[in-house]
């Protein structure tokens, strides 16, 4: 039998100037599950909670009723008073005649009698409360991280100095991701390559850190602390264990049709290569979709040369299964293909070319060996013009969103262009100029100050190829207000950052949210921008939006930061307010899962019938569930069915 | 007086109207076309069916909800019981097959080691005044169940219609009483005596019955029921109920409400566990109460041949004829024929 | 009707199906009822027509459990709630064969049903073989809803109360409800006791909101439950209405696609905040 | 003669934008009838559609429910879920006979104190608007 025990705070005046407290105690001591009513100055004082203990001690009581403040105010002070005396701390409620009575309520008599109406209806609804555990769930203290790009290394790298294992898979080749194609970064204009390598070696070197490359997440299951990821390697048809990465197949191999993915397809390379010289791993891979041996079982050339024997044209995928425990998403983002936009030529022209391709143009590693040579004739470009915003804030062609580090990467090119033709001209065709980061403006004002680049506000309409080889750009100059063209001999169209082309099927797999455009979701804009709506999956990088190399790479500590403040403890412990299914008197119909935004529900198997069950550790306790459920299988601890209905009926 | 009276058709009606002074009088009405019992209206028009009335009586000794005690929660849970009260009461125009059924809960309710106060106080206060069926509708089949439509057994006084009005007889001192009346004279006829069909649904012993128990055949029999509990409602024998507090505001009663074995719920125990979870069960039960489970307890089958439960059946299922399905079945297992070939087509 | 006959023979002779759920007429009386036909019999009293009023779906359930595989006659209405049953993994489609009949329309009392005037499609959406006309779908109107529309709250609530005070809580209206199969049906639950059991109008009524809303967007309209109510309480009323209302909210007709998640489950962020306000009196 | 009875209210609110928004109107000193009850519920997405019809059989004169505004559920999806469970809960509580005005559903956050304020003393002016008017559903006594 339940025997309640009542405190009635005065908080000072603040709820004794409105509410006749005495008659409030008094009112209560009639309801036959009060044990006893007390009122006092300040519940949540010292001498307030002390009460409490003394009179568990002593009167017997096993529940308790404190009408004060708000819940969220001091819930948590009068559940530990509870659990100090050994008594659930899940036994106590509190009725909120503070701010939701004496502080909104002018006239005294009604503010009485809505306390005494609300002191009682907690008293009806603390007997049906239920003593709860915490739970307590054993996890696996590994972390997955998925995508070698350098949101993910970074998370690795800060997970795996945490003294935590982590697993990096990453598809293509070799870790680096977007940064390793990069040729120098703004705002410092340092090269990228060389703030990114030792990163990739520490990672491939760090004990704590395993690189799987050429692999991909194909199936998740399981929940925070306990993931069963499996993991399928695609068939490399070398084996990576004997190769010594020397590259004399790659010399030799007499295919040499291969669009080299590294170079944003700018060259060919052969059908089995080392994708970058400084790839980490630095093996090499067999294109199977143009390796002779592979398609018409012909020539055999790099297993014949190799040193190693590592060849082995048997290869099949592999998959395997890993236990983790937080998983980090950071698969990055992938340059838009710019041929929607047929009026500027992109793919079509061979010298309109993407951000990237840019890029690529530059670097001392790319297909000119850093020269800067148009793709068509190998000449120098004497006049580029650098479109921005193609395919970003353009709803009607293609995305809304801003891709937020094309105003910066643009001025960067403008700036590595002068520094390789000091007498070209740049032009660089912008909407408005996104710059805010720290020293961002700074640097865009150098570019149009220092290196004499000729911005234009305005959008292009088209670009045509000129009988000269050249490309009239025809575009408008809104701040002069009149229609403008220039004549270039490349252009370079800043294409927009979009998520990768397997982003919504992985998002899938995982079982996390993604926007609209294929961007990955977070559990809240603003005070949860790294945790998805399930538990111990993160996000890092541009598969969560458009990011730049600094956002990354702070979104990488974060994620790992909060993998290891999960690790840190010896079991997950859980708030025990979650939902639980009655197997008998469910059904089986499964309608709960689909308003489950936590994809905790699960089908299982009871007696003959498939029934829901709820994985305790993946639910969060919101109850949508709940009332789905038509028969009423599910109930939600702390918020059951039962504690609401006394709420609802008995007040008077 | 062991004499039929005569009371002409117009006279009925003063008759009544006058009961009501004193009494509170229970006739039948016909509503869209059903037959229920109801409080009479002085001065509305009296008519009686032939036969079977729709509704059975159940309602008015052992209602649907019944308060059987009240309390209060401000004054620490204080449970009163609820007083039996009510003025006297007249039933006018039920048939032998209800008085079976009154018959019947009496052996429940009254002869049983815990007596129902409440059921003991609706019988004390309520005088039947029966009337013989003048023909049996398409589902009645009481001559199968040892009694005959124009049986008196049970009732204080009965009449029957005849071409100019009506005929009637006290049989007990309190019908007599009622009875006592300017309008009635003496006359020499009697109510005709008929030659009733049978054979309809006859059925085997009770202790036959319960040798089915086991037998395949409740699956075959259930296929095509919905067990839901309106045949138990509507059944003039079917008495069990569910006890329940239903609160407001601090203040509340505990009640009796029908409950029905044919419903799920009925046999769901806690903790999950449901002793008739399938269909099969529940209508093995509700078969073998009838024909066989009644009369080891009370010595008689508690199926008044009434034909209710086939009228009201959403599928327009005949219960009575399961009973003979089965008894054909436990008349083959004793030839030692197969169990198939007993299934009729009638489901 | 006799190709479909023909074709369920063939189907039970060459084990396709363990038995077929249809339609029985009885010779002598001229009743037609729901029926289970197995391999040894004939298909003679096997009937098609406007007496065919049943739902058959709601035995599905039973037979699944004891048979591997079997066949079912369904007209347009009961194939709709047949999706529901589906999408929510109460029957498995594997063991089912649907023999879908292009329905002309079923008789009630002598007249044509209610039903069949709001009739959203004459053949079942599940189908495995199909027989007879399928017509053009239309929309249903729901004159009756809209006639009840019109009234003022306060002429609204008189209407249904004189009915919900009538209800005897027999509960054949859930039991004949094939969508209606809830374990423990929240009417039956005692703690906490959101419906008491007690056949009184507070509680008829908190039983009639709660039937009507659970049927939100997986009625089919096939009608049993007013059909079977020994009370004659127009539940069909409380059904159309809110099939109406979910047709106008979220744009959906239950059962008629195939597959489709009940609209009360869905997720739509999109769905405008005007869908929470009252319709202006 | 009946002495005018103030209506009573009924608000069920989640706990983390909308209850946090009614604690926000009382440090914030907004004054409003003393007529609401408030229950809270973890997530908008909890509140089932019984609830509400409970409330008017026990007698409440107008029911309202508020979660966080959409887009802003705590738990991502929760109030969208109950968008639509309520939409369709207030089409069958006007269709037999509950005045719609007795129904207020909308969303209040954290930082909308005076908006709940507002909501509350404008709905119970509402509901006294309507004290003319049969309380549909309201059971009568113990018996009905």
């Amino acid at each position: 039998m339940a025997k309640v025990g009542v405190f009635v705070c005065h908080c000072g005046v603040n709820i004794a100037a409105k509410v006749d407290v005495k008659r409030v105690v008094d009112a209560l001591k009639e309801m036959p599950e009060v044990g006893f009513a007390h009122e006092y100055k300040f519940m949540c004082s010292s001498p307030g909670q002390e009460l409490i203990r003394k009179e568990i001690k002593e009167s017997k009581i096993n529940r308790v009723v404190v009408a004060a403040c708000s819940p969220r105010m001091h819930l948590p002070t009068f559940q530990k008073a509870l659990a100090s005396q050994g008594l659930n701390p899940y036994l106590v409620s509190m009725a909120n005649i503070r701010e939701q009575c004496s502080w909104v309520t002018d006239d005294p008599e009604m503010a009485t009698q809505k306390a005494i109406d609300l002191v009682a209806r907690q008293i009806k609804r603390v007997v049906h409360q239920d003593p709860l555990e915490d739970i307590s769930v054993p996890m696996t203290k590994t972390a997955l991280v998925i995508g070698g790009g350098i949101a993910g290394i970074q998370a690795a790298l800060d997970i795996a100095d945490g003294n935590r294992k982590v697993i990096l898979v990453e598809k293509s080749p070799s870790i680096g991701g977007r940064m390793a194609q990069l040729d120098e970064t703004f705002p410092t204009l340092d090269c990228s390559q060389c703030i990114l390598t030792p990163k990739m070696v520490e990672a491939a070197q760090h004990p704590n850190i395993e690189i799987r490359v050429n692999s991909e997440v194909k199936k998740v299951d399981g929940y925070v602390g306990n993931f069963e990821v499996t993991v399928e390697k695609k068939a490399t048809y070398v084996d990576a264990q004997k190769c010594i990465g020397c590259g004399i197949c790659q010399e030799k191999c007499p295919v040499k049709t291969v669009p080299d993915e590294f170079n944003a397809d700018l060259n060919l390379r052969a059908a089995i290569a080392i994708p970058f010289p400084q790839a980490v791993p630095a093996i090499p891979i067999i294109e199977p979709d143009y390796c002779k041996k592979l398609i018409e079982n012909k020539c055999g050339v790099c297993a014949k040369i190799c040193p190693a024997e590592a060849i082995n044209y048997d290869d099949v995928p592999m998959q395997e299964t890993v236990n983790v425990g937080a998983i980090v998403v950071a698969t990055g983002y992938r340059e838009m293909d710019p041929a929607v936009y047929t009026e500027y030529g992109g793919r079509k022209y061979p010298d309109v070319i993407t951000g990237l391709q840019f890029e690529r143009l530059v670097s001392s590693t790319g297909p000119t060996g850093g020269e800067l040579k148009r793709p068509s004739d190998g000449e120098i470009p004497k006049t580029v013009v650098f479109v921005q915003c193609v395919g970003s804030r353009d709803e009607s062609k293609a995305h809304a969103y801003c891709s937020g580090i094309c105003c910066m990467y643009t001025a960067k090119h403008t700036m590595i262009y002068k520094h390789h033709v000091p007498d070209g001209q740049a032009y660089v065709s912008y909407i408005d100029i996104r710059a805010p980061g720290k020293t961002y403006e700074e640097f865009v004002r150098r570019a149009i100050e220092d290196e004499g680049v000729r911005y234009l506000r305005g959008r292009v309409a088209k670009i045509r190829r000129l009988q000269n080889g050249q490309y009239r750009v025809y575009t408008e100059d809104t701040l002069v207000g009149r229609a403008v063209h220039i004549d270039a001999d490349m252009v370079v169209l800043a294409s927009a950052v979009e998520p990768q082309e397997d982003a919504v099927g992985l998002a899938q797999i995982l079982g996390i949210a993604y926007d609209s455009d294929g961007f990955y979701t977070e559990a809240h804009p603003k005070l949860k921008p790294i945790e998805t709506a399930s538990a111990g999956i993160f996000l890092a990088g541009a598969c969560q939006g458009p990011k730049d190399i600094p956002a990354s790479v702070q979104q990488g500590s974060a994620a790992a930061s909060k993998v290891l403040s999960i690790f840190a403890r010896d079991n997950l412990v859980k708030s025990p307010q979650i939902a639980t299914v009655d197997p008998t008197a469910c059904t089986g119909c499964l309608t709960c899962s689909y308003v489950c935004h936590y994809s905790a529900i699960e089908e299982k198997e009871f007696g003959q019938r498939q029934v829901a069950e709820i994985i305790p550790g993946k639910c969060q306790g919101c109850g949508a569930c709940v009332a789905t459920c038509k028969g009423k299988a599910i109930t939600l601890a702390g918020f059951s069915d039962d504690e609401i209905y006394e709420e609802i009926v008995s007040c008077k | 007086m062991n004499k039929w009276y005569k009371m002409k058709h117009a006279d009925m009606q003063k008759f009544v109207s006058a009961l009501t002074e004193k009494w509170e009088v229970w006739v039948p009405y016909r509503i869209d076309g059903k037959w229920e019992f109801g409080i009479y209206d002085t001065g509305r028009d009296l008519d009686f069916p032939e036969s079977v009335i729709h509704v059975s009586l159940k309602n008015l000794f052992f209602p649907k909800r019944r308060p059987i005690a009240t309390y209060d929660e401000n004054s620490k849970w204080s449970l009163k019981p609820v007083e039996p009260e009510g003025k006297p009461r007249i039933v006018i125009g039920l048939h032998p097959c209800d008085v079976a059924g009154i018959e019947y809960m009496d052996k429940v309710f009254l002869q049983s080691e815990h007596k129902d106060v409440m059921y003991a106080s609706e019988r004390k206060r309520t005088v039947l005044i029966g009337m013989l069926c003048s023909e049996m509708a398409d589902n009645c089949h009481c001559t199968d169940r040892g009694l005959t439509p124009d049986a008196t057994r049970g009732m204080d006084a009965a009449f029957a219609r005849i071409t100019d009005g009506y005929l009637l007889k006290g049989l007990t001192d309190k019908g007599k009483q009622v009875l006592r009346s300017e309008y009635l004279k003496k006359v020499d006829e009697v109510p005709d005596k008929k030659d009733w069909p049978a054979g309809r649904y006859v059925i085997a012993s009770p202790e036959e019955f319960m040798e089915m128990y086991d037998d395949k055949i409740w699956h075959e029999m259930s296929d095509i029921c919905l067990t839901c509990g309106i045949c138990t409602y509507a059944c003039p024998t079917c008495v069990c109920f569910l006890v329940t507090d239903e609160n407001f505001k601090g203040k509340g009663e505990r009640v009796t409400v029908w409950d029905s074995c044919q419903l799920q719920s009925y046999s769901r125990m806690a903790g999950g566990h449901n002793t008739r979870k399938t269909p099969a069960s529940r209508v093995r039960n509700r078969t073998l109460d009838k024909f066989a489970y009644s009369h080891l307890r009370y010595g008689q089958i508690s199926c008044t041949g009434c034909g209710r439960c086939v009228m009201v059946c959403p599928l327009k299922r005949s219960f009575p004829q399961l009973g003979a399905r089965l008894t054909e079945r436990i008349k083959d297992k004793k030839k030692g024929k197969s169990k198939s070939g007993a299934r009729s087509k009638e489901a | 009707m006799k190709e479909m006959r023909k074709k369920i023979e063939e189907l039970l002779k060459n084990g396709e199906i363990d038995v077929a759920l249809g339609y029985r007429e009885n010779p002598a009386t001229g009743e037609v009822k729901a029926d289970v036909f197995r391999k040894d019999e004939t298909l003679d009293d096997m009937v098609f027509d406007e007496r065919c009023v049943q739902n058959l779906v709601n035995y599905l359930p039973t037979l699944v459990a004891r048979y591997k595989k079997v066949g079912i006659v369904l007209k347009g209405c009961d194939g709709r709630s047949l999706v529901t049953q589906l999408v929510e993994h109460r029957i498995n489609k594997s063991q089912i064969v649907a023999l879908g009949i292009g329905c002309e329309g079923v008789r009630l009392d002598g007249k044509e049903a209610d039903k069949c005037g709001d009739c959203a499609t004459n053949m079942t959406p599940i189908v495995d073989y199909e027989f007879g006309e399928k017509k053009q779908k239309k929309d249903p109107v729901f004159s009756k809803v809209k006639e009840i529309e019109r009234m003022s709250p306060a002429e609204r609530w008189k209407f249904f109360a004189d009915y919900f005070a009538r209800c005897e809580r027999c509960y054949a209206c859930r039991q004949i409800c094939p969508s209606c199969y809830c374990e423990i049906c929240v009417a039956d639950q005692q703690e906490p006791k959101w419906i008491e059991p007690s056949a009184k109008l507070s509680a008829n009524t908190m039983w009639h909101l709660i039937r009507a809303y659970h049927l939100a967007g997986r009625c089919a309209d096939c009608g049993e439950c007013e059909r079977v109510c020994p009370q004659e309480i127009p539940m069909r009323l409380l059904n159309n209405a809110l099939e109406k209302a979910v047709h106008e909210l979220f744009g959906v007709r239950p059962g008629t696609v195939p597959e489709e998640v009940p609209p009360l489950v869905v997720l739509n962020k999109e769905d405008p905040d005007t869908i929470l306000e009252g319709k202006n009196e | 003669m009946q002495v005018e009875k103030e209506p009573k209210i009924l608000a069920i609110l989640c706990k983390w934008c909308s209850y946090a928004g009614a604690d926000l109107a009382g440090t914030s000193r907004f004054i409003y009838p003393a007529n609401v009850r408030i229950v809270q519920v973890p997530c908008s997405g909890r509140v089932d559609p019984i609830m509400i019809f409970k409330a008017f059989v026990e007698g409440y004169d107008g029911v309202m429910v508020s979660g966080c505004h959409p887009g802003d559920c705590h738990y991502g999806t929760g109030n969208y879920h109950a968008r639509r469970r309520i939409a369709v809960a207030r089409r069958l509580l006007e269709f037999v006979g509950v005045h719609p005005d007795r129904m207020h559903f909308t969303w209040i956050s954290a930082a909308e104190g005076k908006k709940f304020a507002d909501v509350c003393s404008r709905f119970t002016d509402e509901l006294k608007a309507l004290s003319g008017t049969e309380k549909t559903l309201a059971r009568k006594e113990l018996a009905t």
